[in-house]
């Protein structure tokens, strides 16, 4: 692998970020899969570094999971996209962030559609004020929140209480990213790092001290692929994908891996359970899984946010073998308490795979 | 084991790195000619029973250098030779065949 | 005439005695494994043809006419016919007349096996009587005979084509030693004779040569060294006759009552087919008959190194070759001993084993109920111009039929029968036998030769009369259903392998090809056909492989000067188009452009 | 008075047409951009179908042209339409008055890097036939290592690719591809070498008999179907991924050298001289003939004339022939205007 010519293509896939003042959009699933993260998200960012994020709790769906399993038309998704982009309007902001990577290709594909063809703009801003008699500017600037947590790594690395460095062996940790298929395969110069060698999550990693995993199967999709889950027929093939790239990244033996979809970190975490209870296989050290992140739990680790409250306990695969290699403390006695620290009981364990 | 009403399914990539084709470079050295074939499809057109079976000498031969099965086809061959009169590139299909149905198991 | 020796022995006839019973314990051997594996019934009709006076006269005469007069070579090189007879039958008269000499003159001897061999050693001149002048002198005469023989053969080996044989198999070592021994044996028994005759007497050729060496050599010491020489030679040949060509001298005579025993081939390593292997005398006719030893390639292919393979049991090379033939037949028409060159190597390719079965492509035509059913076959498909000028000849001459194959996708099942695959054959062949005898039609009309030749030797179609095009036409001209006139140009016609040496029919083809065009021969016809080179029956020949050979049948063809080439096989047809220069057609083409 | 021309490019075209030009008894003037003659030929190897080694052939092309002005390192600044023809303003500040002017600069390799997903410049072992031709000439390259197990080339890189800007077929890549695919199992006669093509493009003289003897001779493999994407495997090795459309099912195999068949685009250069000169572009991105049957060498303007790959890819036979009938067609072209 040559890093420079990485490095030459990152440079060509540069997006402008701007610093501050930005329209935060919630993820419908990610509040379900992993309710700590968004949370995480707003604590950095107002509380750490100090950012202006407007939230307004009257946004609603993109519409992104019934258009990709093809329920609802394009022109529908673009409307409530446009309600969206009318309540950022409407709260004077111009820099739109959402928290789904789906929600940001739909975001990206919709303002790239409406440049192409703005007659359908304006038929979606003529539906949106038939609908509800609502007016929108577009978004000057459309990032994704990795995006931003990739413009403020080295902000957060200065506020670092761990790296992701091995304590022991001072080596730096493994680290397998893997991005939302949604995120630039479909425009590329819309991501950071383009399609082929995205750098969002890789420039985290660096900074934070870990080492980027390049495996064969990187670019492959985690497995979702909405239809292929989302009908149980298909669900072999959505578990075939994703035992592929575990298949491959195994001989790198990563001590975890950074995502920064909604549905990724959810299947590759869950799908780990199904591998095992099928096959009997497990790809982490000692019969444990590969532990599985967010982007904004890594970073909550890496200021030091205790792992309970940041929903670590959430995770089917345990994620206490990479809290050790970091160095991080936990109790492990509080792993299933409650935030009024009531007893919320132990899950059952499954048969085939190691967990706390 | 947890049945969870679906399971992993099987791949259908052709890993050549992997892919065993000893079936194949032995019967190259049987019939060298086989090599020569640049997948016209003319032996699949004229095969005699072709129409009933899917007979093809271009997929049999495809076949076994990427893991196959091609014995249902191979079982079907009447040997008659028409696809040895229109190939162009002269490949010795009635050899190819009878070899095969020696080698392969 | 005296008995000279009391004991009527000497040491030099054990050489010969120990050859003698080599040889005749090692055929009678062979000759009771043969029998034994015969089936039960291939054994019983083999003994019964033996008491039979028909068939007891006619081995007698094949034996005679074959195995010492050679008739078949005579007819194809006079010297080659010459030198084979004068040898073989030179020798035969040597030795009939040596055991008569015995009998007549020392008859208390003739129990004494080796006698009428070294005769002239062990008696002495008496006096001289007309019957042992004429006696003397007609083995002198013999003798002399075997001599021309001998010296042609060796002639042969520096001038070969006066024979009409360009090409031999390469002798083996033990081969040489065979020939240099027979060559040796004659020349000594006259040396040997020569120098006894002052004792002996003798005639023409021993009298004066004894004379003559007296007059440098002497005889008295010489006499016995070349008594010893001789039998040692004979000794010699006698040895490694078994494991030579020379082998075909018994085994002939054994291939000739089984062959008119009408006794098969059945297995191309046991029982018969080990006779025929035997008996190839490896004249190498066969070698120059075949049509893949065109510019000198393929010639270890040929059927006398089949043979030769075949006593070797070397396995690698009998299936190469078995592979390779064309199945032409050519070898086999010219073979004098009648070895079944292509019927071996069908036999030999059964015997391979295959790990995918086969099964039959099942079909579900429905033919059509008509008197006549047509079936063009395969190559006829690729070929369509046969197919449509049948077709055309048929509607002119209103003949009520239907095909049986109007788009393709039925074969007879000859090239998997000639791939050895007879079982897998055998199951096609049921299968068209129910279809064609479901159709209800009166007559099978066939225009591929190969076909043809397995519907009338493979099939049973009890109230379906076959028949191949070719007289089918000749009758609707006969019987004045078309007409024909006959154009300018001049055919040469190839006889199709299948149809010529595999069906026998020769002059039908020329008779309807002469009705509507002019005929031309060429160098090599009827049974000396060459092969287009675009035989089914090889296995193993390549494309490039088979671009000579037709290039050499065509420039056989061309020989004629004709104008056009016809031939009446669909694969001919394709092969010759391939490389020909001038037109090539089908026989039913020429006819239906000429019908008036 | 002996009348100017000017030739545009030292490249083969640029050579040939100097070298008739010159022996018609014009003054004839080269202008090459680069600081050596002989163009993309120069640093090839071999040339198909006879292996013909390139240097003595560029030696004998620039022999032959003594008494050619040549300016190496030089671009036109500025082209301007005069009564006697064109002036020409050269980046070495020498400005010529031509009678006629031959264009002949040839085209540009595609970037490979731009296909970001076959990874140039970012795999250890990637490289493009350009390259390969440098190692057969002796350069050494890292990328190729001492006993590679499995090569691969893939054909149509940046050409047919609509969104590489490229739609031309570059016409030669596939014969390229053959003869490299030959020339590495003549150097590694254990490795596999696959083919990866969409089709194979084999027009020219004696072209299918390399794609027979690559078969039959050598066992090259080929594959029908685009490679997609490639990645490094653990061990450094290329993990390349295509669909084997003969039939149907997706394909993978491990590389330990992956050559990229980067193919010919249009030579950026022309733009800027098509704007100076009044030229028309063709909608394929080419300089634009009178016409492209009967005068592909003729421009649409009085004097200005093409010869080689600034009209389309070319193979070197056509773009040498291309030369000599340029030359012949100045001179015509100026006995008229006398």
């Amino acid at each position: 692998m040559i890093k420079d010519g990485k490095q030459k293509i990152w440079a060509d896939y540069q997006k402008e970020i701007p610093d501050d003042h930005w329209y935060y959009v919630r993820s419908c699933i990610r509040q379900n899969f992993f309710p700590a993260s968004e949370k995480m998200f707003l604590e950095i960012t107002r509380n750490v570094l100090g950012k202006d994020i407007y939230e307004t709790p009257h946004h609603t769906t993109c519409g992104g999971i019934a258009y990709h399993a093809d329920t609802i038309p394009q022109e529908t998704a673009m409307t409530m996209i446009a309600r969206q982009f009318a309540l950022m309007t409407e709260a004077g902001y111009e820099n739109y962030c959402p928290s789904c990577i789906t929600s940001f290709g739909n975001y990206v594909e919709t303002l790239e559609t409406w440049r192409e063809f703005p007659e359908l703009e304006a038929k979606i801003r003529e539906n949106l004020w038939k609908a509800c008699k609502r007016e929108f500017n577009k978004p000057k600037y459309l990032a994704h929140t990795s995006d931003l947590i990739y413009h403020w790594r080295d902000e957060i690395r200065k506020k670092a209480k761990h790296l992701l460095i091995n304590k022991e062996t001072g080596e730096p940790l493994r680290i397998v990213e893997h991005i939302g298929c949604h995120y630039s395969k479909m425009f590329p110069h819309k991501g950071v790092g383009g399609a082929e060698y995205p750098y969002v999550l890789a420039g985290m990693v660096e900074s934070w001290g870990g080492q980027v995993i390049d495996y064969p199967e990187r670019r492959h999709c985690c497995g979702f692929g909405f239809r292929q889950y989302l009908v149980k027929a298909n669900r072999g093939y959505s578990v075939s994908n994703t035992h592929k790239k575990f298949e491959s990244m195994e001989p790198y033996k990563p001590d975890a891996i950074i995502t920064n979809c909604p549905g990724c970190p959810y299947f590759l975490d869950r799908w780990q359970y199904v591998i095992a209870e099928q096959t009997g296989k497990t790809y982490g050290e000692n019969g444990y899984g590969i532990p599985v992140f967010t982007y904004e739990e890594i970073a909550g680790l890496v200021l030091g946010y205790d792992p309970w409250d940041l929903g670590l306990q959430l995770h089917q695969v345990a994620v206490e073998p990479l809290l050790n290699k970091m160095g991080v403390e936990y109790d492990p006695k509080a792993k299933y308490l409650g935030l009024n620290k009531e007893d919320l009981m132990r899950p059952e364990m499954p048969n085939s795979i190691k967990c706390c | 084991m947890i049945d969870f009403g679906f399971t992993l399914s099987k791949s259908s990539t052709v890993d050549l790195t992997t892919l065993d084709r000893s079936r194949y470079d032995q019967l190259i050295k049987l019939v060298p000619t086989a090599r020569m074939c640049m997948n016209c499809g003319s032996c699949g057109a004229t095969c005699t029973v072709g129409e009933y079976k899917g007979m093809s000498v271009r997929k049999v031969l495809y076949g076994i250098q990427r893991g196959e099965d091609v014995k249902a086809m191979l079982s079907s061959c009447m040997l008659c030779g028409k696809c040895t009169m229109v190939c162009p590139r002269g490949i010795n299909t009635r050899n190819l065949i009878l070899n095969l149905c020696k080698i392969y198991d | 005439m005296i008995d000279r020796i009391p004991s009527g022995f000497h040491p030099f006839v054990i050489p010969f005695l120990v050859g003698m019973a080599f040889v005749l314990l090692y055929c009678g051997f062979a000759l009771l494994r043969i029998i034994h594996q015969l089936s039960w019934q291939d054994r019983k009709k083999f003994f019964l043809s033996l008491i039979t006076p028909t068939t007891i006269y006619k081995n007698i005469r094949d034996i005679f006419a074959n195995c010492l007069l050679h008739i078949p070579l005579w007819k194809r090189n006079k010297l080659f016919g010459y030198m084979h007879s004068s040898i073989a039958f030179g020798w035969f008269m040597l030795i009939v007349l040596g055991h008569l000499e015995v009998i007549l003159f020392v008859p208390g001897r003739i129990n004494l096996f080796y006698y009428p061999i070294f005769f002239n050693y062990f008696v002495a001149e008496a006096d001289e009587t007309i019957r042992g002048s004429l006696l003397f002198f007609l083995m002198d005469f013999f003798l002399l005979i075997v001599m021309s023989g001998i010296a042609m053969a060796m002639f042969r080996r520096i001038k070969n084509h006066v024979f009409g044989v360009k090409r031999m198999a390469r002798p083996t070592f033990l081969n040489l030693v065979g020939l240099y021994s027979l060559w040796a044996i004659f020349p000594l028994r006259w040396l040997a004779e020569s120098f006894t005759a002052h004792i002996s007497g003798g005639s023409f050729m021993t009298i004066p040569a004894n004379w003559l060496f007296r007059q440098f050599l002497g005889n008295e010491l010489n006499m016995l060294p070349t008594w010893w020489a001789y039998s040692f030679a004979l000794c010699i040949f006698m040895c490694v006759l078994p494991f030579t060509r020379y082998m075909h001298i018994p085994a002939e005579m054994l291939l000739i009552p089984m062959r008119n025993a009408g006794l098969k081939v059945r297995n191309s390593r046991k029982g018969f087919a080990k006779v025929e292997v035997f008996a190839c005398p490896n004249c190498g006719v066969c070698i120059d008959a075949c049509p893949m030893t065109v510019d000198n390639g393929n010639v270890k292919d040929c059927t006398v190194y089949l043979t030769r393979q075949l006593r070797r049991n070397n396995e690698e090379r009998i299936q190469e070759i078995s592979d390779k033939c064309l199945l032409c037949g050519k070898c086999e028409a010219l073979c004098q001993v009648g070895v079944e060159g292509p019927g071996l190597r069908i036999l030999e390719r059964a015997r391979r084993d295959y790990a995918v079965p086969f099964t039959y492509p099942a079909t579900d035509k429905a033919i059509e109920s008509r008197k006549v059913l047509y079936f063009a076959g395969c190559m006829t498909h690729l070929t369509p111009s046969i197919g449509r000028s049948v077709e055309a000849i048929l509607k002119k001459a209103g003949v009520d039929f239907t095909w049986l194959d109007p788009q393709g996708g039925l074969c007879c099942g000859r090239p998997m029968f000639t791939a050895g695959r007879i079982a897998e054959a055998k199951s096609i062949v049921a299968n068209m036998e129910r279809l064609i005898l479901e159709s209800g039609c009166d007559t099978l009309l066939v225009s591929c030769p190969i076909c043809y030749k397995m519907f009338r030797e493979n099939y049973n179609l009890p109230g379906v009369q076959v028949t191949n095009y070719i007289p089918f036409i000749n009758e609707l001209i006969d019987s004045h259903k078309i007409r024909v006139e006959k154009s300018d140009i001049c055919y040469v016609y190839h006889d199709p392998c299948e149809l010529g040496r595999g069906c026998g029919m020769y002059n039908e083809p020329r008779q309807l090809l002469g009705r509507s065009a002019g005929i031309a021969e060429s160098a090599h016809n009827r049974e000396e056909s060459i092969c287009c080179g675009g035989s089914l029956g090889s296995l193993s020949l390549d494309f490039a492989q088979r671009e000579n050979m037709t290039k050499a049948a065509l420039n056989d063809l061309y020989t004629s000067n004709a104008d056009a080439v016809a031939t009446a096989c669909p694969l001919c047809l394709a092969t010759f188009a391939r490389y020909a220069d001038r037109p090539v057609k089908d026989i039913a083409e020429i006819v239906n452009n000429q019908i008036i | 008075m002996k009348q100017n021309i000017v030739i545009i490019g030292g490249g083969i075209a640029g050579l040939e047409a100097a070298k008739q030009i010159h022996n018609l008894g014009y003054q004839t003037f080269l202008v090459e951009k680069s600081d050596h003659l002989g163009g993309h030929v120069a640093s090839w190897h071999r040339l198909f179908p006879d292996m013909i080694a390139t240097k003595p052939l560029i030696k004998d092309m620039i022999s032959a042209i003594k008494g050619v002005t040549v300016f190496l390192e030089t671009q036109v600044n500025d082209v301007e339409g005069v009564r006697e023809g064109y002036r020409l303003s050269l980046s070495n500040g020498i400005n010529i008055t031509a009678q006629a002017v031959l264009v002949a600069s040839g085209f540009q390799l595609f970037e490979a890097q731009r296909k970001e997903e076959y990874g140039y410049g970012i795999y250890d072992h990637v490289i493009t036939n350009a390259d390969l031709e440098a190692w057969m000439n002796g350069n050494k390259d890292q990328r190729i290592p001492a006993a590679p197990k499995a090569i691969g080339f893939v054909h149509c890189v940046g050409s047919r690719d609509l969104k590489a800007g490229n739609s031309q077929c570059s016409k030669v890549c596939c014969m390229t591809a053959i003869k490299q695919a030959i020339e590495m199992k003549e150097r590694f006669p254990n490795a596999e070498v696959y083919c990866f093509y969409m089709d194979l493009r084999l027009f020219g003289k004696k072209y299918e008999d390399f794609y027979i003897n690559a078969q039959r001779d050598f066992g090259i493999h080929f594959v029908r179907g685009r490679v997609s994407e490639v990645s490094e495997t653990i061990d450094g090795r290329l993990q390349v991924k295509a669909e084997d459309t003969l039939i149907g099912r997706p394909l993978k195999v491990q590389l330990d050298t992956l050559v990229l068949m980067s193919g010919m685009c249009c030579n950026p250069l022309i733009q800027k001289l098509a704007e100076q000169a009044r030229l028309e572009i063709d909608s394929d991105g080419f300089l634009k003939s009178r016409d492209n049957i009967t005068n592909i060498i003729e421009s649409g303007r009085e004097g200005i004339f093409f010869a080689g790959a600034c009209t389309g890819t070319k193979t070197v036979p056509e773009t040498v022939a291309e030369a000599r009938a340029a030359a012949l067609s100045i001179h015509n072209y100026l006995l008229q205007n006398d």
